[in-house]
């Protein structure tokens, strides 16, 4: 195996009394599609939300690329090619879909403050801006605020801005949710083209795509690691199969 | 020959009873006076420096005022009338008299007919002497009228002082205060508090047990202030250059006239608005406004009736004048003052001789 | 400097932060948990003050005055939220801002034409006023204690209605999402019309209490607003307990600024400038508190981490 | 027998942009319609205007035989509509039980009932739903819906974001509140699911109902022309 | 369509401005050019807001902290330059100075100081926090101006004439008038720049969701923090000039109402539009002067007429001149 992209080791999250992320460790290849499954409230979106540098692990550390990244902070990380999707759509509003997407391409050339330049008709922005919408399938949206747009419209626009961050590492948080079924077989398609260009942690409840795409499938449950492996051998597993998958899915 | 007369005073907000008193006594002077010629144009301030500035402007550049009179504060007054003077029109301040404008910064085309601030803290200062006090505790708002007061106060009381308090512009609460002065040992309490803050403290400190005597100047005490103290101000001694029952013509025919046109006894600054417009009647019987080298002689003269009784200008502009100590009585069901004693006689102010004009 | 004085200076930070409590009563409802910024808030503590006024006037009793500070503060409440904050509960904090701002001047100006420029009058009743003794030797004020009551009962109630009540769960569940809970079958709209007569009935009550050791006038309203927001944010929004936490930890720390500032510049300056520096420090102390406050906690002491 | 809900020629707009064409659907009492139709076809928003929270509409549109079509949603609500909206959407400054009692009413729903078919959320009462997860969060909107005893339940994308187990527990749930002769009008991305358990699907094609009939008829190439799949 | 017609609408504001001081000149009605004057820095001061406030979504309630920081260094330059003295020996000698080209650099500098310190203070909190947090500061500095005896307290500070500009007669109305025009024109040019850049889009991508911004890798911490040195700054001038305007400046201008009322504008005239507080500054000084002269009631008619346009314009009068739809913040 080559140099992991991205390393977890240890990471524990309390809050409270709640225990919710437990001595995690977790690593993501180059090229590969890892999927953390496990069951409403394992801890998965926390995991992602610490890797993002938006919480503040209580212990544990993270690599990314060869370095630790523990002192950096949340946009630092982001800037520095490890990009997520959020699994509740977050959006500018008021932005229309290539704007939100132009941001994007702004934060990942970390030009941002320049005071002159009428941004509208930067190319350098608008154009890369709109090749990503149009490779997440919402050209013909371009124009239309994101709060206007209908739900599974806005997880695609996630997914453009993620690509259009140029990401060393992907980590995205239920990006089927809310793409409905021949929306999903064109995501599908696209996440498995992807890998080659940054290897996605990838946190799913769909298992048609989670099986079809994943190289390899860690399952939390209750903050821990309770299993990784290959599709066939998590889908064999029967302790996940009670836990998580259901009979009916393993099936 | 007609003289138009710019009045910037406060009509709206919390100090709107000053300006209004102040503006009805000058009207009826005014009325009274039968006089045409004279044109008042009114305008609300707000109580806020910058937009009485920009009225004075308006009123000398757009309506070609002859005189500016009307402001209440002193932080308006230091506005506005530097900039009314400089550009050669007359300021007659029917109030405010800040120590800046009486001593270096006086100036020929400006007049003060009711006081320089400190008079009658230092008419306070006078009476507690008087009285025998000998140990004071002092308490103003921290800021510039605050300090002169208790200075103005301080430079006349012989005694000591227990403690001196500089409360917050605007306080209305005041039992910390009256904590202290409760365990100070004073045998006196000094206050300046105008407005509602005095009509606060008067309350609480009468609600409050103590019973060391207090002074004050007029300004807690003016009739549009009493009855919302009530009981609490009786038998409060304050100090004044004027009182409703000062025995002179002019007065009587004041008091009487103001309780017939407005149906409310008359204040201390009614009678300083009633007392300015006499003051340019008179000037104008003597003199062209036009020639303003006359004017203001005739002005200097002061010859008019005041409601005060004799009323002369020292060398700066300001009154030389007596100053009472008044004592709240109930009259009926009207609270209101009753002159007891003289504070000062033919008094001036501190700041008149740097005054160089 | 005796002990005693300082406790009774503590006592009297305690009673002036009840105090505080009581002025911000109605807002802490309003703008704490239904998440309206209303500005007006001042201008129905003052339209109860003057409510109060006029009919302990009129009538001569006090008691009266008082109920009619409750009845009109609420119903001027009720027309202010039918006519002009409905409207406004959907539209941003801004145009509460521009719109309640507005209503300040309407008040103010209205009270103005129908009452005069002059303060009026309002005395603490006979039976109420004078000072006790308490255990220690202390004088104080009967009148002050009974505002201590109330501004505790005012806060034991609030509390118990936002969290003990149903009603008090659909309010919060409303300053979040007012749809929502329109479609699962709550009248909101006339919730909210309750809820802000209530506020408004809180502010003046505050008012006519308040307005009875202190002054009855047009304007008296403004500085409260400002306090009344003051001691809700430190305490954190939405958060009654917080609100009156808040109000106690402003109402000490400003009594005793005010009162050992001075002797402390005193120690190394000559008096009179220590006063005045002591003061003018004193009086941006509870701004400094604020400032401190939110600096460590963004959310204020017991506000939600948003 | 008159049908519990009826649509007829509904349109909608959002400001001055048209959602909604002239949709029709008919649902009788204990039947279950599935609403179908690819991302921005118009299924939330046809069910926005069922609920009166996306006002400007036209059309008529009865439950139990009254015109709801202008009656404020609360009203619409308390009639019996009980919806679980898209995107959760919990008061999030609440906690579990007060979401779940805020809006409750009374009738065979109740606190304890839904703490057994979640008993997640039994574990998490006192949280505040902010900090749920997507699925607890998801698990609330159900049961907070439920606690209103509606007669009619709108499930808009309601197994979103749940784990496969969990989701088999809902769909088992629906399946016996279907039976239980509750009304259920669903939208899903699980077709095969709905498939199962709808008597009835609606397919939606830009803002307008394009086909109805009952699930058997729904053929593959109506599929692959409507759905992408 | 509305950009087309809402750039009509800010040219005629923009030219009509000019046309009624140049109007009011040749009929010498010289307090109209001070009305206009009046409008046009409040206008700066209002378009200083708006980027932090429309913009950026930081509503502040303490600008008048900049406003009159921006007052108190033309005041006290000038005032030192009055009589002469010092305005510190250490660590260098500071004399006064009674030239605008001195002044407006280091008022400028100065606020926009004031505005990072109060800004790397504040902007750890949002929302309602953030209010009241900058009003904090604001009344801080109020106070201590109040009390603060070296330069007037209180009674404020009166600087007797205007300071000076080249070549110009800045106590003539018309001359200063176009002083401040000019820079109502550079403001307006400059905050049309800054929406329109790169940083623009950061700003209002900040306001909206932080979020999202900081996971494409942009901090918004610092976005904002600039933009709110950069509003501080603008406002800051907007403050020196109007000392000029008054020749006088005291603690007032330090007042919540200040914040108050530069906010009011920007509200009034539509938030997060660029010629928003030159609309809303216009009308509501118009107002004030007119229904002032009128009536001792007029505050109630200028409430009622706040009223009005609060609940039937969205989006202020911009919004309701180009009937589209109001930017909500
Ligand atoms: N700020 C918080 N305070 C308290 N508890 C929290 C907080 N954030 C998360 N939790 C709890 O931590 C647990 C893990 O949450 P997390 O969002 O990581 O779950 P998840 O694995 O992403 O679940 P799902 O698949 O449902 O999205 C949950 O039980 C949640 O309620
Ligand atoms: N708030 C809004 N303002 C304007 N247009 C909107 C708004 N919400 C949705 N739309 C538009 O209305 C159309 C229908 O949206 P709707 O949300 O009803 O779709 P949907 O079928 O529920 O899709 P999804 O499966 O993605 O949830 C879409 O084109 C969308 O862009
Ligand atoms: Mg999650
Ligand atoms: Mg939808």
């Amino acid at each position: 195996m080559s140099d992991p992209v991205l390393e977890v080791s240890g990471v524990t999250k309390t809050f409270g009394a709640l225990l919710a992320c437990n001595k995690i460790e977790l690593d993501l290849q180059p090229g590969e599609i890892h999927a953390v499954i496990g069951p409403n409230g394992a801890g998965k979106s926390t995991l992602i939300k610490q890797i993002a540098g938006e919480q503040k692990p209580d212990s544990g550390t993270f690599k990314f690329a060869g370095h630790n990244i523990d002192i950096l902070s949340a946009s630092q990380r982001a800037r520095a090619g490890l990009v997520r999707t959020f699994q509740i759509s977050s959006l500018a509003g008021e932005f229309s879909a290539l704007q939100n997407v132009m941001l994007a391409v702004q934060g990942a050339s970390a030009h941002t403050f320049r005071f002159f330049k009428p941004v509208q008709s930067d190319m350098s922005l608008v154009e890369p801006a709109m090749e990503f919408l149009k490779n997440a399938g919402l050209e013909e949206r371009a124009h239309t605020a994101a709060s206007e747009l209908s739900h599974g419209e806005r997880r695609q626009l996630e997914i453009a801005i993620a690509l259009a961050m140029q990401p060393k590492a992907f980590m995205l948080d239920e990006p089927m949710a809310g793409i409905g079924p021949g929306g999903s077989k064109v995501l599908t398609g696209i996440l498995d083209q992807l890998r080659q260009q940054a290897p996605i942690l990838l946190v799913e409840h769909d298992m048609d795509a989670v099986f079809s795409l994943a190289d390899r499938i860690s399952v939390l449950v209750q903050g821990r690691n309770f299993a990784t492996g290959t599709v066939a051998e998590i889908r064999n597993n029967q302790a996940v199969r009670d836990a998580y998958l259901g009979e009916e899915v393993a099936s | 020959e007609p003289v138009k007369i710019g009045m910037i005073t406060t009509l709206s907000g919390g100090g709107a009873g000053l300006g209004i008193d102040v503006r009805d006594g000058f009207m009826l002077a005014v009325k009274n006076s039968g006089n045409s010629d004279i044109e008042v144009v009114v305008e609300d301030d707000q109580r806020k420096p910058d937009i009485a500035v920009q009225l004075a402007d308006k009123m000398i550049q757009s309506e070609k005022v002859d005189i500016l009179t009307g402001i209440i504060w002193s932080n308006l007054a230091m506005a506005v009338v530097p900039a009314t003077t400089a550009q050669g029109k007359f300021y007659l301040s029917p109030n405010a008299g800040p120590s800046a404008l009486a001593g270096k910064g006086c100036h020929k085309n400006y007049f003060n007919v009711a006081w320089q601030n400190d008079n009658l803290h230092e008419a306070a200062g006078a009476y507690a002497n008087d009285a025998g006090f000998e140990k004071s505790f002092i308490v103003a708002p921290n800021y510039p009228a605050g300090k002169d007061a208790l200075t103005g106060y301080k430079r006349f009381f012989k005694g000591t002082i227990a403690n001196e308090i500089y409360t917050q512009l605007g306080q209305k609460d005041y039992a910390a205060e009256i904590a202290q002065i409760r365990a100070s040992g004073a045998d006196s309490v000094f206050f300046f508090l105008p407005g509602g803050m005095g009509i606060s403290f008067m309350k609480q400190y009468a609600g409050s047990g103590v019973d060391i005597p207090l002074v004050g100047p007029a300004f807690s005490f003016d009739q549009g202030i009493l009855q919302a103290v009530g009981e609490a101000a009786l038998g409060v001694k304050n100090t004044s250059q004027w009182n409703k029952d000062i025995d002179n013509a002019a007065n009587k025919a004041f008091v009487a006239g103001f309780q017939a046109e407005y149906g409310r006894l008359p204040s201390l600054y009614a009678s300083q608005g009633y007392d300015t417009a006499n003051l340019i009647i008179s000037a104008m019987g003597k003199a062209s406004v036009s020639d303003a080298d006359a004017f203001r002689s005739a002005l200097e003269a002061a010859d008019f009736d005041s409601v005060r009784g004799d009323f002369k200008f020292g060398p700066n502009h300001h009154p030389v004048q007596d100053i009472y100590v008044r004592e709240v009585i109930k009259e009926g069901d009207v609270f209101t003052n009753k002159i007891i004693a003289k504070g000062l006689s033919n008094h001036s102010d501190a700041y008149a001789v740097d005054c160089s004009m | 400097m005796t002990f005693t004085l300082l406790i009774e200076q503590i006592l009297n930070g305690l009673q002036f932060g009840v105090m505080l409590f009581l002025m911000a009563s109605g807002l802490t409802l309003v703008f704490g948990v239904m998440g309206l910024i209303n500005l007006a808030h001042g201008s129905l503590y003052m339209v109860g003050a003057f409510a109060c006024a006029a009919v302990a006037t009129a009538t001569g009793s006090y008691w009266l005055g008082l109920a009619a500070s409750l009845v009109f503060a609420a119903l001027a409440g009720v027309l202010v939220e039918l006519a002009i904050i409905r409207k406004l509960y959907t539209r941003g904090h801004l145009d509460q801002v521009l719109a309640t701002f507005a209503l300040i001047l309407v008040f103010s100006e209205g009270t103005r034409w129908l009452f005069g420029s002059f303060p009026l009058y309002l005395n603490v009743p006979e039976i109420l006023s004078g000072a006790v003794v308490l255990p220690g030797g202390i004088q104080y004020s009967l009148f002050r204690l009974l505002i201590i009551a109330v501004g505790f009962a005012i806060a034991g109630g609030l509390l118990a209605l936002i969290h003990k009540t149903r009603i008090g769960i659909q309010i919060r569940a409303g300053e979040s999402d007012r749809e929502m809970i329109s479609a699962l079958g709550v009248d909101i709209n006339k919730l909210y019309t309750i809820v802000f007569a209530l506020g408004a009935a809180l502010a003046g009550f505050a008012g006519a209490l308040v307005g009875s050791i202190q002054s009855v006038q047009v304007g008296m309203g403004e500085p409260v607003l400002i306090l009344a927001f003051v001691v809700i944010v430190i305490g954190g929004i939405g958060s009654i307990k917080g609100a009156l936490v808040g109000s106690i930890l402003v109402g000490v720390v400003d009594t005793l600024g005010r009162f050992l500032l001075p002797i402390l510049f005193g120690a190394f300056m000559d008096p009179s400038s220590a006063t005045a520096v002591g003061s003018a420090l004193a009086s941006m102390l509870i701004y400094m508190v604020m400032a401190g406050v939110l600096f460590f906690r963004p959310t204020g002491l017991f506000g939600l981490n948003a | 027998m008159n049908p519990l809900l009826s649509l007829k020629d509904v349109t909608a707009f959002y400001g001055v942009s048209q959602a909604l064409f002239g949709v029709n659907i008919t649902l009788n009492q204990g039947e279950v319609v599935a609403l179908m139709g690819r991302n921005g076809m118009g299924k939330t928003t046809t069910i926005h205007t069922i609920c009166r929270l996306l006002p400007h509409s036209d059309g008529i549109i009865t439950f139990k035989g009254t015109d709801i079509s202008t009656l404020p949603s609360y009203k619409i609500a308390q009639m019996g509509v009980g919806l679980v909206p898209e995107g959760r959407r919990c008061f999030p400054n609440l906690t579990v039980k007060e979401n779940l009692i805020a809006t409750a009413r009374k009738g065979e729903w109740e606190l304890m009932s839904v703490i057994d078919l979640f008993p997640r959320l039994g574990e998490r009462e006192g949280q505040f739903a902010n900090t749920l997860s997507g699925g607890e969060q998801q698990m609330l909107a159900i049961g907070r819906a439920l606690m209103t005893n509606p007669t009619l339940l709108i499930l808009d994308e309601a197994t979103e974001g749940l784990a496969p187990v969990v989701r088999q527990e809902i769909w088992a749930a629906v399946s016996t509140l279907k039976h239980a002769g509750l009304s259920i009008l669903i939208v899903d991305k699980s077709l095969k699911e709905l498939l199962r358990i709808a008597d009835k699907c609606v397919l939606l094609e830009k803002g307008e109902s394009v086909w109805a009939g009952v699930a058997k008829e729904l053929t593959p190439a109506l599929c692959d022309r409507y759905l992408g799949v | 369509m509305t950009l087309t017609r809402e750039t009509a609408i800010n040219a005629v504001l923009f030219v009509g401005l000019l046309i009624a001081a140049l109007i009011a000149y040749l009929l010498d009605e010289p307090f109209i050019i001070t009305m206009a004057t009046k409008v046009a820095i409040f206008s700066i001061a209002g378009i200083g807001l708006n980027l932090a406030l429309g913009y950026g979504g930081l509503v502040s309630f303490g600008h008048a902290a900049f406003f009159g920081f921006g007052g108190y260094v033309a005041g006290i330059l000038a005032n030192h330059a009055l009589n002469n003295t010092l305005v510190f020996s250490w660590p260098i000698e500071m004399a006064g100075t009674n030239s605008m080209l001195m002044i407006w650099p280091v008022a400028i500098f100065l606020s926009a100081l004031v505005a990072l310190l109060i800004g790397v203070l504040s902007l750890r909190t949002s929302g309602v926090y953030f209010i009241m947090i900058t009003l904090a500061f604001a009344q801080m500095i109020y106070y201590f101006a109040i009390s603060w005896p070296a330069y007037g307290g209180e009674d404020g500070l009166p600087t007797y004439i205007r300071n000076s500009f080249p070549g110009l007669n800045t106590l003539n109305p018309i001359e200063f008038f176009l002083i401040c025009f000019v820079w109502l024109g550079v403001s307006l040019m400059l905050c049309s720049a800054i929406v329109h850049s790169r940083f623009g889009l950061a700003l209002q991508g900040t306001r909206q969701n932080e979020q999202r911004v900081t996971s494409v890798g942009i901090d918004p911490f610092r976005v904002k923090l600039v933009a709110f040195v950069i509003s501080g700054g603008i406002t800051g001038l907007a403050g020196t000039l109007y000392t000029d305007l008054n020749r006088f400046v005291s603690p007032s201008v330090f007042s919540w109402q200040t914040s108050g009322e530069i906010m009011v504008f920007v509200i009034l005239g539509g938030v997060a539009r660029l010629f928003g507080p030159l609309a809303g500054a216009a009308l509501f000084i118009t107002m004030e002067f007119t229904l002032g002269g009128m009536t001792e009631h007029w505050q109630l008619w200028l409430g009622l007429l706040l009223l009005f346009v609060v609940l039937y314009t969205p989006g202020g009068l911009i919004g309701v001149l180009t009937s589209g739809r109001g930017k909500d913040v």
